[in-house]
This record gives C-alpha cells, structure tokens and sequence, in this order.
C-alpha cells in the first residue's frame, strides 16, 4: 500500500523529486518464536517519510510501531521488502537517524550529563564542549539540577527526558521516537512537544514518532498514521493534519477542525481495536 | 543488617580462635586412641604461629616473600590483561570464538605441572617461569567471565550506543567494559588466588627462593611445621592483594544500586 | 618359596615415590619377573609425586609398605614413627655430583663450588643433603652456593641445556642422558663403590624396603614374603645381564632408546645391593650423613638398632 | 555472522592442521643450529599421534581413562554443587558472608599440591584423595561467580518478586537461580578444566592408575611422546564433558534474547 | 497535612472507625546521594487511603509518586514519619499489597503465562489451577495468543499487562499501581479501566493509582491527589470525585461535572508544574 505524500500547511519534497528521508516499500517483518509457527508482526507494508516530514504513527498496542521504527532504524531485517534511506538502501545501521527507544537505554554507569555528552563526543567534539552542551541541554528537559545522577537516581520520567536530551543533541537527520513522553505528565509533554516542534522548525528533521496519544500526535504532525492491530499489522489509515504552522501544541487544541480530525481518526482507531479485543477477549 | 566493623572484626577473629582451638585439640587430645589431626601431619597451632614470628623475627622471609609477591602480581597482572582483551576480542568476533572454542578449552584442561618443564625450558629458572605459570591459571579464569560478561550487555542499551554512532572502540570502553566490568572483578577475586598458586606451584617445582621453595623445603624434612607456616604467610599475603582488588572495584563500580540483598 | 595362603595379607599396597628411576630397579623386576605372585602376594604398587609424600602416605596408613630411602628410618625416629628396614636394595645412594662442562676447567673439586647455582632435584632432599654433605667435608658452608629445585624428569636436563645451572646433584636417568648429550663432567659418583666410598668412608645405603613397626608385629609372614621376593629379585640382579633386565622392565622406561638405558644401567648396576644387608658401618654412615647437614638431628637421641630389622633377611638368606 | 556448521569444523581442523605443521616444523627443521620445539621436549605430532592411537588399540588406556572420568566428573559435580549451595548462602547472608570472607580467600590461595598428603591421609590412596583434589579448585571457581551472580539479580524484579509474597525458598528458585543461571555456567566452563586439571595432579602425585599416573611414568623416563599423548587423551576428553555442560546450559537458558553479537 | 477523608457517592469508613488501609503519617523520603547534600525527596507529608478507597495520585514528573508508593509497600524506609497497613505499624514488606512498578518487572525467565501463574503458586495453589486461571487473565488483558512468550518477545503494551494481570491475580486488598496504563493506545486504556474497575467493585480493595492522564484518574478514583513538585514535594491538593458509581470510564467524559471536575484540578496542576519549569527552565 503505497501512501501518497501530501503536506498541506508547507511544501514537501513532490512525490519523485528530493529523495525520501524514509522509504519502506513493502516492508514485511517476522519473528522466530520456539516452538511455533514464524509470527508476522508486520505484513506487507509501504510508508514513505519526506524530508523535513513530521509523521506520527499510532496504532492498538503491540500491533508492530516499535517494530517499524527498529526496521528504519537498521536494528532489525525485515523478511521482505527494501527500506530506502534518502534514496539509499539501507545496509547495517541507519547512520542518519537519531533513535529514542520505548525502553531504558541510558547506561547505567554514566551520569545524565555524561548521558549526553556521550552522544557528541562520538563524533569527537571536545570533551568540555561536550559538557557544555549536555548541560545545555539537560536544562532544556528540566533536568538541570541532575545533571550528575546516575539513571537509577532518578525517577522514570526524568530518564526518559535524559533520553530525549541525548537523541535531541545530535541533531539527526532523521528523528525516530517511540512513546518520547509516555512517562511524562501532560504539561511536561506539552513543554516537551514545543521543544522537539521548535527545533524541528529550525531546520525541517524527518520525524518518526509513535504516541498512544491522539491529540498529542494531531497537534505535532503533518500526518498520522494508523496502524491496524497484529499480526500482520498494516498501515491502514493515512490522515494528513492541515493545521496551520507554526503551532502552539497547547492552543491548537481549541481549533475546531483540531476536533473534527480527532474526531476522524479517533473513529477508525476506535474500530480497529475494537475489532482485535473482539477476537481476543471473546 | 550491616555489620559494625569492630563486630564484624571481632566476629572474624572469633572464627579463627574457634578454628585454632579445634586444631589444637586435634592435635593434642587422642580420640579412641588416635589424633583426630595427628602431629605428625597437622603440626600444632602455636608451633606454626611460633614458627611465623620467627621467620619474620629472623628476616629470612622477606626475599622469598619479595620474590613470590613479584611473581604473583606479575601473573595476575598479565593473565588478567591477557584474559580481558582476548575475553573481549572473542566476544566480540563470534567467528574467531567458535573455531578456537575448542581448543581454549583444551588448553584450559591441560595440567600445569606438567608443562612446568616446557616453561622451565623456554623462559629459564627465573621467575618468569613461574609467573607463566601463574598466568596459565588465572588466564582462564578471566578469559570466561569477561567472554561471558561482554555477552550479557544489555541488548536496548547496546542498540542505543550503536544508533548514536560509535566504532567499535567506543562501544568497547562506553558499553562492554563498563558492563562487564562486574564480571571481571569476580573472576578477579578467584584469580588473585589462583595468581598465588600458580607462582607458588612454580617454585615448588623448580626454584631457588619464594615461599614455594621454602614450603618445598620444608616438605622435604617433613618439617609440617615449616610447611604450614608457610601456607599461613601465603594466606595472610593474598588477602592483602584481594584488599587492592576490592579497592579498585569499589571506584570503578560506584554507579551500581546498592546490591540488592542489603536492602532487606 | 611358595607358601601362598597363610601370609596374613596377600593384598598389600606398596608406595614408591617415581617407579620408573633405576634407583627402584629391582621393585620393577620384582613386579614384572611375579616374584611377588610367587609368594602368595598382589602387590599393588602406588607411585607418588616423591619419596617424601610415600613416607607420608605410610605413615597415614594408605600404603603397607615403601621402597624408598633408609634416611627416612632414622629421620622418623625424630619425629615418633617407628619405621624399620626389612631388606637393602641399593648399596649406594646412586647420585651424581656433575658440572656443566664448560665449566669443567673451572670447577676441579667440591670446594670450586663456592658461589654458584647447584641444580638439585628439590630442595632438603637427598640430592640436597648428598651435596651439603660434600659442603661439609669441603670446609664450605650451606649457604656458600645457591641450591635451586629443579625437579625430576626433564626439568634437569632444561636446567642444564639453558645453562642455569653450573653443577647439578642428581639421579640416573638425567645424569644419563645428560652425560649422553655431553654436557657435564662428573665430579662425585655415588653409584660405584669408590664413589661412595670416598665421599663416605663406607657405604650408604640407599633404597630400602621399610614398613611401620606395628605392621610388622602384625603381619610377620607378609613382611617374610616380600623379603623373599626382594632377595630373590636382588639375586637375579646380580647374574642377570644388561639385555635381561632392559627386557624385563617395560618398554617405556627405555628412555627412547635401549642403549641409553643399558648405559644407564651399567653406570648404576654396582649400586644395587647383593645380599641386601645394611652392616652398623653403613648405618653409621647414614646417620653421620644427616646429622652433618641437619642441625637438629641429635646423634646419641638415635637408635640405629630400631633402624634396620634383619631377621626377616636371614630367614630369606637361609631358604 | 554466524557460520555453517560445516565450513566451522573446516576451520577449526585448519587451526589444527596449521598448529601441527608449526609443531612438525618447530621439532624437526634446525634453525640457526637449534630446533625451536627440540624433539626431547616437545616430541613430534606424528608420534604422539601414533601413541595415542596405539594406547587405544592395545586397550590399555581404558581403565586410566575411565578412572579419570569418574574423578574429574565427580569433583564438578561435588565442587560445583558446593560453590553454587555457599555461593548462595553467602550471597543471602552478608553477615556470614563477611565474616567469612578473608577466610575463603585464604584457602583459595593455598597450593593444592601441598594438601595432597593430608587429602590422601583422610580419604585414602583411591579416587577420592583426586575428587577432592579438583574439589578445591572447582569449588573456588564456581563459589566466587555464584556469589557474585546472586549480587547481580536485577532489583525491580527482585522487588516485584518479594512483594508477591515469595519466601526465601521460592525466591531462590524463581529468582536468584535463574538469575545467576548465567554467571554459573560462566564459571562452569572454567571449572570443568580445572576439575580435569585436580583429578590429574592428584593421580600425579601419588595413585597407582588414571591418565595422571600415565602421564606421570611418562615423565619419569623422559618419554614426552607418552606425556603428550596422554596430556592429548585429557585434552580430547574435556571437550565431551564441556559437550554436555553446554548443553545442559542451552536448555535452561532458552529464555535469553539472541547474543547481542550476533545481531550485527 | 492531614486530609480529610471524605468519600461522596459511597460510604467509606469515616476517620477514626474501621481502620484505614493505608495511613501515612508525616511521612518524608531522603536519598543518599553520593558527594551531594541529602536528597529531600518527599517532605514530611500525610496521606490516608480508606479500605476500599480509590485514591488516584498525579503529579508532576520526578515528585515523588513512585517514591511515596515504594514507602507504602515497605521497599523504601521513610526517613520520618509514620506507615500504618489497616492500622498496624508497617515493618518490612507491605504483605497486603500487590504493587504494579512503574518499570518493567517480569521475570524475564519465565514465559507471559508463567509469570502470572507464579503469583498464585506462590500461596500454595495447585499447578493445574495457577494454569489455568492465568490463561483466563492473560485473556482478559487481550494476551490470550501470547501466553507462551517470554518478556523480551513481547511489545511494551504487552509486558504492561502482563505484570497487570500477574497483580490482579493475586487479589491483594491494596493496590499500589503507578502508570499500569502508561503505554497502551487509548482504548485499550479504557478496556483495562473498566476491567479494574469491575474488579475493584466486586470486593472494594484500596487502590493507590499513579497516573499522568487525568481524564483517567478522574474517571477512575473516588479521589484525586495532586502532588507539588519536588524535592520537597507534598500532598498539595485533594479533590474528592463525586461522580455516580458504577461509572463507564468511557461515557463519563461526557458528563459536565466531569469537566468541572477536570478544570479544577488542571488548573491547580498546571500553575504547580509551570512553577518547578519557570523554576529549572530560567
Ligand atoms: N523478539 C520478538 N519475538 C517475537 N515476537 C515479537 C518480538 N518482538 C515483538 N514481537 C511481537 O511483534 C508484535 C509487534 O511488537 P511491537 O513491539 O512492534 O509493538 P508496538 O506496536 O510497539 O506495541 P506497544 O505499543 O505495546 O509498544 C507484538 O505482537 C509482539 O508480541
Ligand atoms: N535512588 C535514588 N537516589 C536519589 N534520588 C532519587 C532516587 N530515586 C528517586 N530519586 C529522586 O526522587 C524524586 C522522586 O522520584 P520518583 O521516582 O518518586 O518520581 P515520580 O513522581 O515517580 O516521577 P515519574 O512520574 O517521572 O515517575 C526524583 O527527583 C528523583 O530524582
Ligand atoms: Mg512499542
Ligand atoms: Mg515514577
């Protein structure tokens, strides 16, 4: 299922001009579990991102959005299907891409600020520039005052934003964020979502971003993506989000066409799970 | 449930009084007609710490002390490095770990008696043939448990470092050192001893000086006495080199929770 | 010699500390010519790391008896144990005082020997104390050389090929093949008779058949049959030639290569005791031995008669 | 990454072939006047190949070698057992744990050949002097990454599982076991050379049967084709009972993600 | 700070009478953090929760929420203060409460079923039955095809209801739960809400219920406690929930009160959080 590419609100690369940031054509992904059949997370599926394209994906849980990011990200082969990266075929990691994992992925034996420094020393920045910039930074998440905590130090709100900070000061080309504010409280999040729009804004990152959260998703994003539930979960919903930009995450929530999109995209959602529960829990 | 030090210190001291006064009595009271730790085999308690004072007293101890404490910090020094790196470097090449599995494992089965020859031959009577010796045993030791340490990263953590771009190098001292750390220094602590006998082995089999030789002496002229106070010396020795290991752990490894069964 | 079935017990273990050395030539033969069979026996023979550790192994009580050396009867008397000889088997102690070769015109006597590296095969053994003895008799003190364990086997022979060492004390067959690879020159030769009697004044007696006193009390007729074995065994030695006893040993003690054995062998065969009997002078010699080199060994504390118990000897002589 | 079986034992007998060659070379072809791997130290391949061939058609190896197996599986066996009960007991007890601690280390670094005597006094001139032999050193081993495993269990899990209400029992199995399932088969691997390694030290020090005391005559009359061939046997023999360790390992440990190595 | 313990729309035990399932009593929480002064994390601060009370907590990220549920389940020592389970002095483990962490905590070593059967063995149920009835409630949480995984081959969602189904099946009588619903997608959110609240109808355990979502805590609780920001952070407001029971947490939303309810308590939350970032963002 190829999903054609409009951004409504700003121009886009057009369909075959400026290479994808991400392609995945026909993407399949399985899984070997003992003792059973190959489990088919995701079937069959096609997702393009645009250069500088914000595309939310949201979907019943465990239908296969941390599986997609991993297979953009180069952490796992998909069983079929080519994944593109600005026009490249993606071979090993993805180079481009910046990834804030579902999951703790801090090391434990660094600090929040070596956390982050770490992310720039690889590309050998030096070290006190480092510091400065990591401290920068945990200050921007809120997290100035821990900057020297060690992740089981902290509560599980702060890592995640630790993690934020040390994807964000990168500065990829390409953002994959899976649940980035799950453990956030709702204001956090929206102050959290200004931050990552703003800085989006500067200079147009490609993003993947996977939310539970529907209003969170419509008030980010270009587009939003619903995925069906699994096995053999597919894209099946395709919802570009024409709200003016700049937006202001918190306001944007009083426009009505905000409303009548939720209202859209939260009906065919609705259906979706439903329809899993319905043969799960019969 | 922590422990005073001073209790703690007067609980361990207890212990040895207990394991003294046993001995002692092993020694000396016949049960049914015969010693529970004959003489002949045990010497007495008081001999052995009397022997030690003497040894110390008298200076003979200190070259053979000097001379196995080289050799021992010398094989635990080079059978750790050895046993980290190339721990790491078959971790790391899963290719190169399965074709010389095998053969690791059977040069880990080899007896080091019986190659003290071989050593002997190679690097001579000094003691570097001890120290290899040494290093034989503690190799092993290391070599599995930084093998098995690097492949227990964790896996979330691992792909995170990967994803922001590290080379290989980067990932050695950001992600797989660090997280096997804790593995190497619980090898380290089996190794210091074994660093200990490997070097005393050594010079039993073949030396001029160190505390093997002396004990091989002593053995000799079946002068238990001798013997054991030089096993005590020994003992006493490897506790202050554990003292060292500890120390360096606690440094490294002070981003740990506090383990888990001090909670309680 | 068959009186099978009323020894006491006809299964008895036997510890020697390195089987294989020409110094236990004649518990092999005894093994392997079923001397032991013969006398209603099944010997199982244990071999330890070292003479020391077979001592020990009897006096804990895992072995009946030990072929290793009469110095240990008298050392025991120190210590409390009862061990007695029942039958000699070497004359002579067998060791050998060398000097590496290149050093030969250097080191012309015992007392050359100041100030350099003496390989030995463990320190306070027999190796040890044969060389300390020499010391004594030198003017020379114990520490005056370094003495340095270089361990049986082959250990020796790298010792002296890499040229750590510049005189060794040691036993057939690493004198052997030292002296086949031409490396050393003799200096002391306690396997003949002229050796031993130069650096002795009588002969020394080296390997024994001993066993615990009470042993002996308790099972007489068994102490009676092995004693007949070995005399019988000593016997044979005495006619047997070269080829005899290469072929009576197993293959694998050859060294590689029979000539090399039968080398060895011939330089050792005079140190193999013919009628088995240890005379008061050759204990005397013995005790004079350690008491030289171990200051707390007391001479007038030692009863030698407690030593050596010859009357199973005449009663194998007499058959 | 991961290699066909097939083209993995290619490799490995390569490895082999390559090792001969550089030993055949070594022990026969002067250089500069000397041999690098002289024949009366090292013997030649061939020979020890022969050797070992020949004891098994002639059947005389069977009866040492099986003596060997049951000593060196029954000191895994016992050590093993042991190191994983006190490793547990102390890792659960900090206060026995402390008290203890110098004291483990001390007997740790005792040379094992010099406890012979007293072993074969207590237990004997039969297997048993040898078990306990590879006892002390498989216990050490298995003891320190026991100990230290237990340590290691992750603290929400272990949380989780004492607010279910486990009691120490059920935390043991359901917890602590599986956790430092891991660490142990870690220090398995290590052990089973080592128990090999006491089995045979303790025949070579005094036994009448077994590879140790075949190894042993060997050495006594220079006869390196022996000692090789039986240090071969020992070598060959590890790798079967390392078989079934890993095995066994495989089986309870099928919960564990992929080796992150290997998804490279 | 005391709060009062008013309970509209059902009787709870009126203060002083049957005791209360969970009294903390000028409770403060320190950490030891290395080469920095002490921690404050919690000050001394009051909570008491009625049998059978439903007491949702929300706060901003890193106040101390899952620092106060640790100290109610005995894993953490207050380092003042006073806990009492059902009136009685809390020493060691909170035997009476099942806690859902915040972190993953499944045994990764035991299979999706057998980590929900052991809660059960633990007591001393037969094999067959601890099987059997963990079926029925990986079933309930919609994981009937999974039951056979382990932890590491399951989504996020899904570990998170597995650990929720290994707490339910206890049948503790408190619950301590912070974020159960964290990562699932909305209306399996709301599948799981009502299923607790079914649950917690039949026999009325005491539930204290972390969350960020507080159309959840609204829909859920008989009471909303909001936490200020930490260190030092306190009980700060307490806003009883006189919504009708039996409530459907999915039509509730509809209700003005609801969105009375919600502004309220929003509006108290929001000026707590824009004070800790105005405070660490500056
Ligand atoms: N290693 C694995 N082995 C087997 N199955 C797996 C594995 N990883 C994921 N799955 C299955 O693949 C499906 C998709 O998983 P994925 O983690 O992508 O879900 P998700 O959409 O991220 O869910 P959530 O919102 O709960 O995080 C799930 O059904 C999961 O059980
Ligand atoms: N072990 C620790 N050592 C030091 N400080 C800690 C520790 N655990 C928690 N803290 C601190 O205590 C405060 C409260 O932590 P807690 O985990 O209770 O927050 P929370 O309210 O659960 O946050 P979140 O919503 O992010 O989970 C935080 O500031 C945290 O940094
Ligand atoms: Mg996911
Ligand atoms: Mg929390």
């Amino acid at each position: 299922m190829e999903i054609a590419l409009r951004q409504p609100g700003r121009e886009g690369p057009a369909p075959g001009a400026a290479p994808l940031a991400v392609a995945l054509d026909d993407v399949s992904i399985s899984f070997a579990v003992k003792g059973r059949p190959v489990f088919k997370a995701v079937a069959p599926t096609s997702l393009h991102v645009g250069d500088g394209e914000f595309v939310a994906i949201v979907g019943p849980t465990g239908c296969g959005k941390s599986t997609l990011l991993n297979a953009t990200a180069g952490l796992l082969k998909p069983a079929g299907g080519r994944v593109a990266i600005f026009g490249e075929p993606l071979a090993g990691l993805n180079a481009k891409a910046g990834y804030l994992f579902q999951q703790d992925a801090l090391m434990p034996w660094k600090t929040a600020l070596d956390n982050v420094a770490i992310a720039l020393e690889i590309g050998g920045a030096r070290r006190a520039d480092t510091l400065a910039q990591g401290r920068d930074w945990l200050a921007r998440v809120g997290l100035a005052r821990f900057t020297d905590r060690y992740p089981h130090e902290l509560s599980g709100g702060q890592r995640k934003r630790v993690a934020l900070a040390q994807v964000l000061v990168r500065d990829p080309k390409i953002l994959l964020m899976d649940e980035p504010f799950g453990p956030l409280d709702a204001q956090t999040r929206q102050i959290m979502g200004t931050l990552l729009l703003r800085l989006w804004a500067q200079d147009r990152k490609a993003v993947m971003f996977v939310t539970h959260d529907l209003e969170e998703a419509i008030a980010l994003s270009d587009r939003v993506v619903i995925m069906s539930a699994g096995p053999e979960a597919r894209i099946i919903g395709n919802f570009p989000i024409d709200l003016a930009r700049p937006r202001d995450t918190a306001d944007i929530r009083l426009d009505p066409r905000f409303h009548q999109l939720h209202r859209e995209i939260w009906n065919q959602l609705k259906a979706e799970v439903a329809k899993t529960y319905g043969e799960e829990m019969a | 449930m922590k422990l005073h030090p001073a209790k703690l210190l007067l609980l361990q001291i207890l212990v040895a009084v207990v394991a003294l006064a046993i001995w002692q009595v092993g020694a000396t009271v016949p049960i049914g007609g015969d010693y529970l730790l004959p003489e002949f085999f045990f010497s007495k308690p008081w001999d052995v710490l009397s022997r030690v004072v003497q040894l110390f007293v008298s200076g003979t101890i200190w070259k053979h002390l000097w001379i196995t404490l080289t050799e021992t910090v010398l094989a635990f020094v080079i059978g750790s490095a050895g046993g980290v790196v190339i721990g790491f470097w078959f971790a790391r090449k899963p290719v190169v770990a399965a074709v010389f599995d095998p053969y690791v494992k059977m040069f880990n089965a080899l007896p080091r008696v019986v190659l003290a020859p071989i050593f002997m031959l190679w690097l001579g009577l000094g003691i570097w043939s001890k120290v290899a010796l040494g290093v034989t045993l503690v190799f092993f030791i290391v070599f599995f448990n930084v093998y098995q340490g690097v492949k227990e990263v964790s896996p979330v953590v691992l792909a995170n470092a990967r994803m922001m771009g590290m080379s290989e190098r980067q990932l050695f001292r950001n992600v797989y050192w660090p997280s096997a750390m804790s593995w190497m220094f619980s090898s380290l602590h089996t190794a210091v001893g074994f660093a200990l006998v490997g070097a005393v082995v050594g010079e039993y089999l073949g030396s001029s000086a160190g505390l093997g030789y002396l004990i091989h002496q002593a053995e000799g002229v079946f002068d238990v006495t001798g013997v054991f106070a030089g096993m005590f010396i020994l003992a006493a020795f490897v506790l202050v080199i554990d003292w060292f290991v500890t120390r360096v752990e606690r440094r490294l490894l002070v981003w740990r929770p506090q383990a888990a069964s001090e909670e309680n | 010699a068959a009186q099978a079935a009323d020894v006491e017990k006809p299964n008895l273990t036997i510890g020697v500390g390195g089987k294989p050395l020409l110094y236990y030539l004649p518990l092999t033969l005894a093994e392997r010519l079923g001397y032991f069979k013969d006398e209603g026996l099944t010997v199982e023979i244990n071999d330890f790391g070292g003479g020391a550790k077979s001592l020990q192994a009897l006096i804990g009580g895992s072995v009946d008896g030990v072929t290793g050396a009469f110095e240990h009867t008298i050392r025991m008397q120190q210590k409390k144990q009862d061990i007695r000889a029942v039958i000699d088997l070497g004359r002579y102690p067998g060791i050998v005082l060398a000097v590496r070769k290149s050093e030969a015109d250097k080191i012309k006597t015992v007392a050359d020997l100041k100030g350099k590296n003496i390989g030995v095969t463990a320190p306070g053994s027999s190796t040890h104390i044969l060389v300390q003895y020499a010391f004594a008799k030198a003017g020379l003190k114990q520490d005056d050389a370094s003495f340095i364990g270089v361990g049986g086997g082959a250990s020796g022979v790298a010792a002296m090929q890499k040229g750590e060492i510049d005189a060794i004390s040691h036993l057939d067959p690493v004198i052997s093949k030292l002296d086949e690879l031409g490396l050393i020159n003799v200096l002391i030769d306690t396997r003949t008779t002229e050796g031993t009697e130069q650096l002795f004044g009588a002969m020394n007696p080296a390997a024994v058949l001993y066993f615990k006193e009470s042993f002996i009390q308790a099972n007489p007729k068994t102490v009676q049959a092995l004693t007949n074995a070995f005399y019988r065994t000593l016997k044979w030695l005495e006619k047997a030639t070269p080829e005899e006893v290469a072929a009576a040993v197993p293959e694998e003690y050859w060294l590689g290569d029979k000539a090399l054995y039968i080398k060895a062998f011939n330089a050792s065969r005079p140190s193999f005791s013919t009628d088995g009997n240890i005379d008061d002078a050759s204990r005397k010699a013995a005790l004079n031995l350690i008491a030289t080199t171990d200051p707390t060994i007391d001479p007038a504390s030692i009863d030698l008669s407690k030593t050596f118990d010859g009357s199973f000897l005449a009663k194998a002589k007499s058959q």
